[in-house]
């Protein structure tokens, strides 16, 4: 289970989180909603170490590993990158790198749990060739792969920060039928997106993030089953009243 | 290991071929050079250091040769760092580190004797209009115990263009004597040891000289000591006299009698006449040195007399001078040799002595003198090795004291292309 | 069972993904779509071929157990019942469903059951062809 | 450990067509200038009636060569000290900047973030002595030329020493001493390290970083050549440190620069940088 509490957040004079708390179960699709410049990324960012936060705390599966807590010393960096995969919203690779080339620095570099047969699937079920050079594919081709180099490595948490930003419907379709097949399962993954509709169908759990606090958090098939809403009658609840 | 060839490639490549260069290097070294000592006592030597410069083909490089050998220049890093404190280290013993921190006016500015230490040093302090008042810093330090002492006194207020000065400290009784230039003149401020100023002694030489110093025929100047910071009696002075005036009188006449045996008598070493590197210019191109007047103020009779007298016969020629214990020494030197002019401090007599190219083991290069002993830096003047190397005169005893060479120290110092051109020398 | 044989899933968002999904099973038992001991697809294969979350398809088939449409003996594949009454509870409760509904449709509109039923009758005819059921 | 070594190999491979492009450059220039001037030469010391034997001029060194044409010389050794210059910075911003990200893949890697610091480090000192070592053999070559192309009662000979000395650039960056080259290159480390960690302060505090990044740089500029500058000034002769204390004094500050430049900027990577 990941923790998230009481996450601060300032850039300079702007507060962007103000006391963010949320779990991810693991085994479970969490999905972190929030309008553009919520803070959504930089909470993903947040748990990967990759931004500094002001305040609060981060536990991946009990152990503290929020930067200005733990000063990320000895093999924390290590922890965290076995327990927690994150997919960015652009690619994390040198554009100079054919695919080929990326896959083996993945292997290269995380020899432990760098799962090469599923990488392999992917790439199939993708139609990714590996001798593209990254700098060449498209958006969403650049998407699919940034997803490849993700989900096969093998982490109990995957973490994709808007998945479907700015692809073409086909790349959406593509990548929404990730979360139907086996690669993500019995992960705890936590997505961000804006674009709801494309997992409404997919998600277990709604985190809806608002003015930097958690504003509220629900399952989707009860709140179906209890209040027959769908995800966007909830959030048009929260965000207009 | 083999995914990481370029890299380990790399590595070797870059230190080896670095690796390479220091290793040839330490294996066909530049020359090096050492002080041989051929004659006399190797401790005259011991902190002696010749600068010169090696070349062939290669740029001329500057090295530092020393009994211990060469160092050049290019080479000296951090991790050469040599401990140096002040010449007087020595001869403060265990409290000199502590006593001479910040002290680097040269050695007039100390006195020594068996049991104390004192050091002054005039210090400027601005006053209105561009004026100063000048005072001096004294301090003191027991030799044995190490306590320490120090007072500070307005010696003049108001003071415009040049300071004061300290050229002597003397301790005499429970007197501090500070002998100053001051201007054009010289004093003796006497202090007590609590720091009043009990008189200022004015030095008075004859009007004459006063008076032939304003119109520029006349020149004074104090005479090196060669140990400044010895207790001693007296202080020299110089009366430099430039030609004659028009009237025919001699200026700086004192009226004073040419002590006996004030004229050139005496006894030379080696073959007499001026070699020709010695014989005057007459081209009448420079101020024309008649004759040169010692005057010595006596510091338990604080009063001047003149000592003796060296005629020069209108000399152009750059003339060293230096105080021995019971000697004055004049003298100059040039491509073939160097001659040496001795007063007796007790009668005023002069003696000359005359040291060839030969006798010298080689052309004179620089000289400088250290306790009563004159050091001669010679060469071929080719930059071979054929004569280079340094003689050292005893000046009371007129007799050459030691003697060295510079030697090559390994065998590329040995190639006969290379040159080496001595430049200056000095104790360190 | 493949999307090109008919088997295609839509869904609406405001039910829950997995009744939605129990009630797909439903309408194809009663049309004879789905025949009785017929294996079903595996939920990681329901998950791929419903474009849903494994997790909702696990909860699909849990509910459908409860209900005891399908049956699962030891770790063989899950299959439809054979259960008569179960198959023909199903049939009526669609029917039922899909009358209740109807019924809810036209309760504003006044008008008597005979003319209703005469209505319904004419219709059904008019649908199947000429031969009217006679029940 | 394996990985540090992973990762200094894969910052060599990223920047090895340019350190070749760098290399081939070098050498190519002062191979044809050397063919071009010792020809040159030659011909001037070629009998020739026309001419009054008094002007042909005597033998010569390949030193003597290398001495005559400073700039030239020392151009192609320029170009390369600056590329590496600029490098030290594009190091870490090319990781930053540029379409992709990298930088979060590089700090998500499952290693002590240390070894970012370090592998970058290795790279660049790996270039520069490479560069160096490359030098020295093109001595060599250019010495091999000049002979093959000068008659040898033309010729002088030599040492290597001297073929360093010819050019006052290539005598600076190769100093005949051992410890004058630890010297320079530990002085020169330092201050890597001090551009390094000024680059990592800048990526920690967007947009203020850059302040906190040039007060940085400045401190370390001026208080390690102040120590140096202020021994000309004769500001510890008034304070009364004696030279040796000075010196002692300058290399401490130097030390505790370096020590300060890898701790924080190795901490900062950890705790406080910031994709």
């Amino acid at each position: 289970m990941i923790e998230i509490e009481n996450l601060q957040k300032r850039y300079l004079r702007k507060h962007v989180l103000r006391g963010v708390s949320f779990t991810v179960e693991p085994g479970l699709i969490t999905c972190l909603a929030g309008l553009n410049g919520a803070g959504k990324s930089t909470i993903l960012k947040a748990i990967m170490g990759l931004v500094p936060v002001d305040g609060g705390s981060i536990r991946i599966d009990g152990r503290e590993t929020a930067l200005h807590l733990t000063g990320n010393r000895g093999q924390l960096n290590r922890y965290r990158a076995l327990k927690v995969a994150f997919i960015p919203d652009r690619p994390a690779m040198p554009p100079s790198m054919k695919v080929g080339e990326a896959l083996r620095f993945m292997a290269d570099f995380y020899p432990a749990i760098w799962n090469e047969e599923k990488a392999r699937d992917m790439l199939a079920f993708f139609e990714l060739g590996e001798g593209e050079r990254l700098g060449s594919l498209s958006r969403g081709t650049a998407a699919k792969f940034n997803l490849v180099l993700g989900l096969a490595l093998e982490t109990p948490y995957v973490l994709m920060d808007e998945p479907f930003s700015g692809i073409d419907l086909f790349s959406r379709e593509a990548i929404a039928d990730v979360f139907s097949t086996g690669w993500l399962e019995g992960r705890g993954v936590l997505i961000t997106t804006h674009e709801i509709r494309e997992v409404e169908h997919l998600i277990d759990r709604v985190v809806l993030l608002k003015d930097g606090v958690v504003a509220k958090t629900f399952d989707s098939e009860e709140m179906r089953l209890a209040e027959n809403k769908s995800i966007v009658d909830i959030m048009r609840e929260v965000y207009r009243p | 290991m083999k995914r990481y060839l370029l890299t380990v490639l790399l590595a070797v490549f870059a230190l080896g071929g670095i690796g390479t260069y220091y290793v040839h290097g330490a294996v066909h070294p530049l020359p090096a050079y050492r002080i041989a000592v051929t004659e006399g006592d190797e401790a005259l030597f011991d902190r002696l250091v010749v600068t010169a410069f090696q070349s062939h083909p290669s740029p001329p490089r500057q090295l530092e040769i020393s009994l211990a050998g060469s160092e050049y220049e290019h080479e000296r890093s951090v991790f050469d760092i040599r401990r140096s404190i002040h010449p007087l280290e020595a001869e403060l013993g265990v409290h000199a580190r502590r006593f001479l921190r910040g002290k680097w006016a040269s050695p007039v500015n100390f006195y020594l004797d068996g049991q104390t230490v004192v050091y002054a040093e005039t210090q400027d302090v601005p006053a209105a209009d561009g004026r100063a008042d000048v005072f001096v810093n004294v301090e003191m330090m027991d030799l044995e115990s190490g306590k320490r002492s120090d007072f500070r006194v307005l010696l003049e207020s108001g003071v415009a263009g040049l300071w004061p000065y300290v050229a002597d400290v003397q301790r005499i009784g429970e007197e501090l004597h500070l002998f100053v230039e001051y201007g054009g003149e010289y004093r003796v401020y006497v202090l007590a040891m609590d720091g009043r100023l009990v008189r200022m002694v004015q030095v008075s030489l004859p009007p004459a000289v006063l008076e032939g110093e304003r119109d520029g025929s006349v020149r004074m100047s104090l005479a090196a000591n060669h140990r400044p910071q010895d207790p001693k009696s007296v202080v020299g002075i110089l009366v430099k006299i430039y030609g004659t005036r028009e009237d025919g009188t001699d200026p700086a006449d004192g009226g004073q009698e040419a002590p006996a045996g004030g004229t050139m008598t005496g006894e030379s070493a080696g073959d007499l006449g001026d070699p020709p590197g010695l014989t005057r210019m007459d081209a009448g191109d420079g101020p024309r040195l008649q004759r040169i007047d010692l005057y010595v103020y006596d510091y338990a009779a604080e009063d001047v007399r003149p000592a003796g007298r060296y005629e020069l016969g209108g000399s152009t020629e750059q003339w060293y001078n230096l105080m021995t214990g019971r000697h004055h020494v004049l003298y100059r030197y040039g491509e073939n040799g160097l001659e040496m002019l001795r007063m007796s401090l007790a009668d005023g007599g002069v003696e000359r002595f005359v040291y060839t190219a030969e006798q010298l083991g080689g052309h004179p290069v620089r000289t400088f003198t250290r306790e009563g002993h004159l050091y001669v830096l010679t060469h071929a003047g080719d930059g071979s090795l054929e004569g280079a190397g340094i003689t050292v005169l005893d000046l009371d005893r007129a007799a050459v004291a030691a003697r060295a060479v510079v030697a090559p120290a390994n065998r590329a110092a040995e190639d006969p292309a290379v040159t080496l051109l001595l430049e200056d020398f000095a104790l360190r | 069972m493949q999307p090109d044989e008919g088997f295609t899933f839509e869904f609406n968002s405001r039910e829950p993904v997995y009744l939605q999904v129990v009630r797909h099973f439903k309408v194809w038992i009663a049309t004879g779509r789905l025949k009785a001991g017929q294996t079903i697809p595996s939920r990681r294969e329901l998950a791929v071929l419903a474009k849903i979350n494994p997790n909702t398809a696990q909860r699909a088939y849990r509910e459908m157990e409860e209900q005891r449409l399908i049956v699962t003996e030891g770790n063989s594949p899950s299959r439809i019942t054979g259960d008569e009454r179960v198959l023909r509870s199903v049939r009526s409760e669609l029917l039922e469903e899909a009358v209740d509904r109807f019924l809810e449709l036209i309760r504003p509109i006044d008008v008597s059951t005979d003319e209703l039923v005469a209505l319904v009758r004419q219709k059904h005819a008019a649908r199947n062809g000429g031969n009217s059921g006679h029940d | 450990m394996k990985a540090l070594l992973k990762l200094i190999h894969f910052e060599v491979r990223r920047f090895r067509w340019f350190l070749f492009g760098l290399m081939a450059m070098t050498a190519l220039y002062q191979m044809a200038v050397t063919v071009v001037y010792a020809l040159g030469e030659r011909a001037l010391r070629m009998p020739d009636p026309g001419r009054d034997p008094e002007t042909i001029p005597g033998p010569m060194s390949v030193y003597h060569l290398l001495s005559r044409h400073q700039e030239t010389y020392a151009l192609p050794v320029l170009v390369c000290v600056v590329s590496l210059l600029l490098y030290a910075f594009l190091i870490w911003y090319r990781d930053w900047l540029g379409r992709g990200a990298f930088i979060y893949r590089l700090l998500m890697l499952p290693q002590p973030r240390a070894y970012l610091y370090l592998s970058k480090l290795a790279a660049m000192l790996l270039f520069i002595f490479s560069l160096l070592s490359l030098q020295l053999a093109l001595l060599l070559v250019i010495e091999g030329i000049f002979s093959a192309i000068m008659p040898a009662e033309f010729r002088l000979e030599a040492r290597f020493a001297d073929l360093v000395a010819g050019n006052e650039l290539i005598a600076f960056l190769l100093p005949v001493s051992p410890k004058v080259f630890l010297q320079y290159y530990g002085m020169g480390i330092v201050l890597l390290l001090a551009a390094f960690t000024a680059i990592l302060l800048e990526r920690s505090r967007r947009p203020a970083g850059i302040v906190l990044a040039l007060a940085y740089a400045a401190a370390m500029l001026v208080i390690p050549f102040g120590v140096i500058l202020a021994g000309a000034t004769g500001l510890y002769e008034s304070l009364g440190l004696y030279i040796h204390e000075i010196i002692w004094t300058a290399v401490g500050v130097w030390l505790a620069g370096g020590a300060l430049a890898a701790w924080l900027g190795i901490r900062v990577l950890n705790k406080n940088v910031s994709v």
